[in-house]
């Protein structure tokens, strides 16, 4: 589900995303005022590579 | 309505302060006789007499100092600084007393006076000519700056600022006087002091300029255009207080921005805008807030200016670095 | 002052109670200025800025100028401002670096005090310039010191006052010193009052120590000034017995002796004589203004010690006719850190 | 080695610069007989000569002027302008010689000067005694400006301005002068232009600060302790040029930022730094970079300049500010 | 100037061959300034200050001048500067907006031209003040027109020049404007000269377009500083022919029977008939100078015009000692966007 209008992130969570290759549009927020949290990205993370285990099953 | 280019749009504002209000006087160095070395002041002697438009002697500290007791007694004074680059021996004014005199007799006296003076380079003219001095009179409280990018905003502005009971520095940019006319009121109206116009929407970038940076920076966004950003260009119009909502609106908008000003990029006006959108919108950045201003070295001779200055093609480079970070 | 050269009408005028009056006033700011001199060192007043030796100089100016008229002064003005109309109180209050210190009364036109040297003179000129363009017949008097006449300010200000003929008084008390730099370090001229024809303006050197001579040359300035004939420099040559400010410690650049010189020509002892010689004064006289004199001051350092702890709020009142957005959010947030706990 | 306060390190800077260089000048108002309104100069006359150690006429134009004249005709003039606030009426001259001779004459004239200001409010002084103006000089290209909080640093920071060929501003923390006493060594000895010290390690916050907001600062940090913060404090020292290699790298550490500075926060210091910030570090920060400056009202007479200045319960707001966000 | 009033030597100095080469300076400099007017038309200059009428009192100043004597010019000192030792070229390049044109020679005293109105003055006192200090006996010339007389920086400066008695001499052109300001609106005096008592200083005013008053007066100011005898003021009457710089109308402010009037005492032409009463003048010397002139002017705008386009670099060159980190890495930028296409 891509976010509607702007993502919010701290820069530092924004280069989590990046490090992480993930996108951060992606990704629902539940920081404060909807941002997205590094636990929002590693949470993310985790659920992206659970779908890849199931695919490749 | 009337087609004015800047000139005639401040020359206009002057004339119907002069008219609508017997406090006005408008003082400075040749403003008289001569029209002002821009013309600026051109006819208004004649029509208002030597009483009310004021041939000064050469002494900045002089005219800005007298306009405060002018000023504190009662009269609205409009003195013109030949050059923004000659408002130097005029700080100690501006700074101890034009800006302070309210706060220290907490309202008992009052300072609304309008200092008004042509600045930036670019028009190959001697040193301290093109000075592009904002940022002092930015961060010393108490003042209000303003600085239109065209003739409409200059008449409304300029109007505005000699109704505004605070003091105003009003700059006006030099480069531009007559560089295109457009369609300016007649008689007297306001331009909101504080209020920054968006004058190109975008998506993609939100660009802040005033003065004399207006057109580079339109000219560099339809630059971009051709590399498919779209960028939105605001003129902030009034640099002290800035329009805070619009800055950061747009920023939210965007979540890219960049800052373009003609003054040295180090602790210019650049860095406080840059500022409050970390304060208030760092979420929304997807890229550091950039600024173009003038390479930080002394202002050179005009053989240099250009390169000096932020051109489309530098300002271009600034869009560019933001939107590919 | 050969009581011969007084015309009638100004001998008429200095009544046995004018006479008096000006007499009062200098024995009340004399004490002023010592009760505030004990307040500073027993810290109950800031830094405060001595005038003992220039009541003459002061009261001969406040006197001879009429209620409409303005004062632009500096930080040492306290006394003219008393006996132009400004409380005792405020003046202690400006020492104490409290806001109201800055405020006259209504219809009292002193601006507030400038600390940069000789800015205060170009405001002078401004204000005398209203006055003229209104056809007022308010004189404005732009008051410094010996110092103050090496600053461009001050040459910007004459040049202006002389070329158009603006009714302001330059009215400069010099005491011999800048701080500590006497007057032989501050310009080669002699005079000040010398200094005036460089500008096309009439100078008068009076003794500031001889409060008549000081009242007649203010008096005949002001109304030169208001009959249009324009600016007046007048140098009132006197002496600051005191340090340059309690900060300062006088004995580290001139004599003892030098101060005594000065003080064997008092200007209040001299102010008596005159008193004596037209049989004014007495023992119950000297001692009643004494009198008067303590119990308005105590009056006044009662106000100023009573006042309430400053509200921070007045940091923001009047940084701008309408406080703009960003100084109510720094208001607010001053509130919340600062008034928590019910005032600072 | 001796021990010695703020004041007695900059005097025996003087002393040692007197002593080693011939060309070096004290001039000022009240600097020679008195030693300065502040004893900075105490005994430098008495020892040097009047030739030396010169009371000037009370003129800071004049004196900066003057300087200016003296530095390229062969001398090192170090003015004393007796409080921050009297800089304005020099403005003049700072802006367009003091930092343009070098670059106007392509190197062929220089001007070596230091010009020493005592700046910052906290002793009660009257208006225009505690201004802090520095964000001015910092932006004006070709001056280099410092700002010492220690015996130490003045000496070294003193006598390495003196030797710098180029024009120096010297801010001395007013407030601070007779605080506390250090260890400084004898005779000569600088301590480089345009390096930051970090005085108190952190891996939380990066707070930056200068001059007189040190103390304040480190009292901030240890009740930021209290709350399990750790705050990196870092003295500035050089204003300008900034030491932005050491910013960042102590951004890149921590994640968070403050800076402090006396001046009014709009368009001052602050406001570089975080710009500097985000333009070389934006992707480490956690939180926005926060200022804590003085309000952005005219500075106000004494008895509001404690709340008007950063103290150390504004401070640890904005830590917390930063910290919790 | 009366003949018996010259001293015996002063007359050997004044040799046929110094009056001559006196008479090729002014020459020259008026060639100078109608061609930069007109290089300017053709938009081959940029703005230009021209000075012509001006011509004896700049010539007459710089040639009592020592080779090792200092000039702290403004913008119209262009006639006194080439007398002492600026190339022609490098005037042109200033108004080109070029950098080289701040850079005298080595050995040419002559600082940059100072835009600020009178901030050169201080700068001049401190120069001298050097000067003194290190026991030389070189002058200082600071230079300023009439309407720099009002700004504060002079009287700073004069007041600073007369406390230290320093070696300087403050040299006014007063060509009866600042612009389109008139003297009378500049100032309530009617001489310029007369403000000098007010630093205690002396102040001679002279025939500004008698170019041997001139030079006799800065030969007697130089020869008075020289001996240690201080600082004079020196008023030199002039006009200045056409408008303020070529971005101004002097039609718009005075008339032009008042341009004729001045014209009709033209300073090259009362120089003509002093070396003709002298029988030196012949018509074939008029021709030789001119031509010599126009030589020297059109190899100084060859040079001009021939300049290589300026090198940005020149903006990051000098701005410090050592070229900050921050400063490298803007001028590494400035290089990559400006230069990739090999040149600005
Ligand atoms: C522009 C400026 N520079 C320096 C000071 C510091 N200062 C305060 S009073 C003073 C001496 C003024 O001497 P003078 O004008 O003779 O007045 P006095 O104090 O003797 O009455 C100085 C240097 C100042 N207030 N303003
Ligand atoms: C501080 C300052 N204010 C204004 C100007 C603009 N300006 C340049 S020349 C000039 C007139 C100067 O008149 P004067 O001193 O008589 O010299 P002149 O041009 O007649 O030789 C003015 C107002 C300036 N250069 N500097
Ligand atoms: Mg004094
Ligand atoms: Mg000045
Ligand atoms: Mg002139």
């Amino acid at each position: 589900i891509l976010t509607a209008g702007r993502v919010l992130a701290t820069p530092a969570v924004r280069q989590l995303a990046r490090d992480l290759m993930i996108d951060i549009r992606l990704v629902s927020g539940s920081g404060a005022a909807g941002r997205v949290t590094k636990e929002d990205l590693l949470a993310h993370q985790r659920a992206q590579q659970e779908q890849r285990l199931s695919d490749a099953e | 309505m009337a087609k004015f280019n800047l000139i005639q749009a401040i020359q206009d504002a002057l004339r119907v302060a002069l008219q609508v209000d017997e406090r006005v006087l408008v003082l400075g160095e040749d403003v008289g006789v001569n029209g002002g070395v821009f013309r600026a002041t051109e006819g208004l002697q004649a029509e208002f007499g030597s009483l009310r438009v004021i041939d000064t002697p050469l002494a900045e500290a002089g005219i800005v100092g007298a306009s405060v007791g002018l000023a504190v007694n009662g009269m609205r004074p409009v003195p013109e600084v030949q050059f923004a680059g000659f408002l130097y021996p005029a700080v100690e004014q501006i700074v101890c007393h034009v800006s302070r005199v309210r706060t220290r007799s907490q309202g008992r006296f009052s300072c609304p006076l309008v200092i008004r003076a042509p600045y930036g380079a670019g028009i190959r003219a001697p040193e301290l000519h093109g000075d592009s001095p904002e940022a002092f009179f930015v961060h010393q409280p108490g003042l209000k700056v303003v600085c239109p990018s065209t003739p409409y905003d200059a008449k409304g502005l300029l109007l505005a600022a000699i109704a505004d009971p605070d003091p105003v520095l009003f700059f006006e940019p030099m480069r531009i006087y007559r560089a295109f006319k457009e369609e300016v009121p007649e008689g007297h109206y306001t331009v909101p002091i504080g209020r920054a116009n968006i004058v190109r929407t975008g998506k993609d970038l939100s660009l802040f300029a005033w003065g004399t940076m207006l057109r580079v920076s339109l000219e560099a966004a339809e630059l971009a255009k051709q590399r498919g950003w779209e960028v939105e260009v605001v003129d902030l119009r009034t640099l002290s207080p800035l329009d805070r909502e619009t800055i950061l609106a747009s920023v939210q908008k965007t979540g890219r921005a960049l800052v373009v000003h003609e003054a040295p990029k180090t602790a210019g006006l650049g860095a406080e805008i840059v500022s409050l959108i970390n304060e208030g919108a760092l979420l929304s950045l997807e890229a550091p807030v950039l600024r173009v201003g003038s390479y930080d070295v002394p202002q050179p001779l005009f053989s240099l200016e250009d390169i000096c200055a932020p051109d489309a093609r530098r300002i271009l480079h600034g869009i560019e670095r933001v939107m590919t970070y | 002052m050969n009581r011969t050269e007084w015309s009638r009408a100004e001998r008429m005028a200095l009544t046995p109670e004018r006479l008096t009056e000006m007499y009062s006033w200098m024995i009340t700011i004399r004490h002023f200025d010592r009760r505030a001199v004990q307040l500073q060192r027993s810290g109950r007043l800031g830094t405060y800025a001595p005038l003992e030796g220039q009541e003459a100089a002061q009261v001969g100016c406040g006197v001879a100028l009429e209620k409409g008229d303005w004062l632009f002064p500096t930080y040492r003005e306290h006394g003219v401002s008393m006996v132009h109309g400004l409380p005792l109180a405020t003046i202690l209050l400006y020492w104490n670096g409290r806001p109201e210190g800055c405020i006259p009364p209504p219809n009292v036109n002193i601006f507030p005090i400038a600390v940069p040297i000789a800015t205060q003179l170009p405001h002078a000129v401004g204000a005398a310039w209203a006055s003229k363009l209104r056809g007022e017949d308010a004189v404005t008097v732009g008051f410094l010191g010996d110092g103050a006449t090496s600053e461009g300010d001050f040459h910007e200000a004459m040049n202006f006052a002389g070329v158009f003929k603006l009714p302001v008084i330059f009215f400069c008390q010099n005491n011999g010193y800048a701080i500590s730099v006497p007057l032989h370090k501050q310009t080669a001229t002699e005079t000040l009052a010398e200094k005036a024809t460089a500008y096309g303006m009439e100078g008068v050197r009076v003794d500031g120590n001889d409060l008549l001579a000081v009242y007649r040359a203010v008096k005949a300035a002001a109304d030169k000034a208001r009959s249009g004939k324009g600016p007046t420099l007048i140098e009132a040559v006197t002496y600051r017995y005191g340090s340059h400010t309690t900060a300062d410690d006088h004995t580290r650049y001139r004599t003892e002796e030098e101060v005594e010189a000065w003080r064997a020509k008092d200007p209040i002892e001299r102010l008596k004589q005159t008193l004596q010689e037209h049989g004014i004064w007495t023992e119950e006289l000297e001692a009643e203004l004494w009198k008067k004199a303590d119990e308005q001051v105590q009056t006044a350092i009662d106000e100023m010690l009573a006042a309430p702890p400053v509200d921070p709020d007045r940091l923001f009142d009047h940084a701008y006719a309408t406080l703009p957005a960003h100084l109510q959010a720094q208001r607010a947030e001053m509130r919340a850190l600062y008034r928590s706990e019910g005032g600072v």
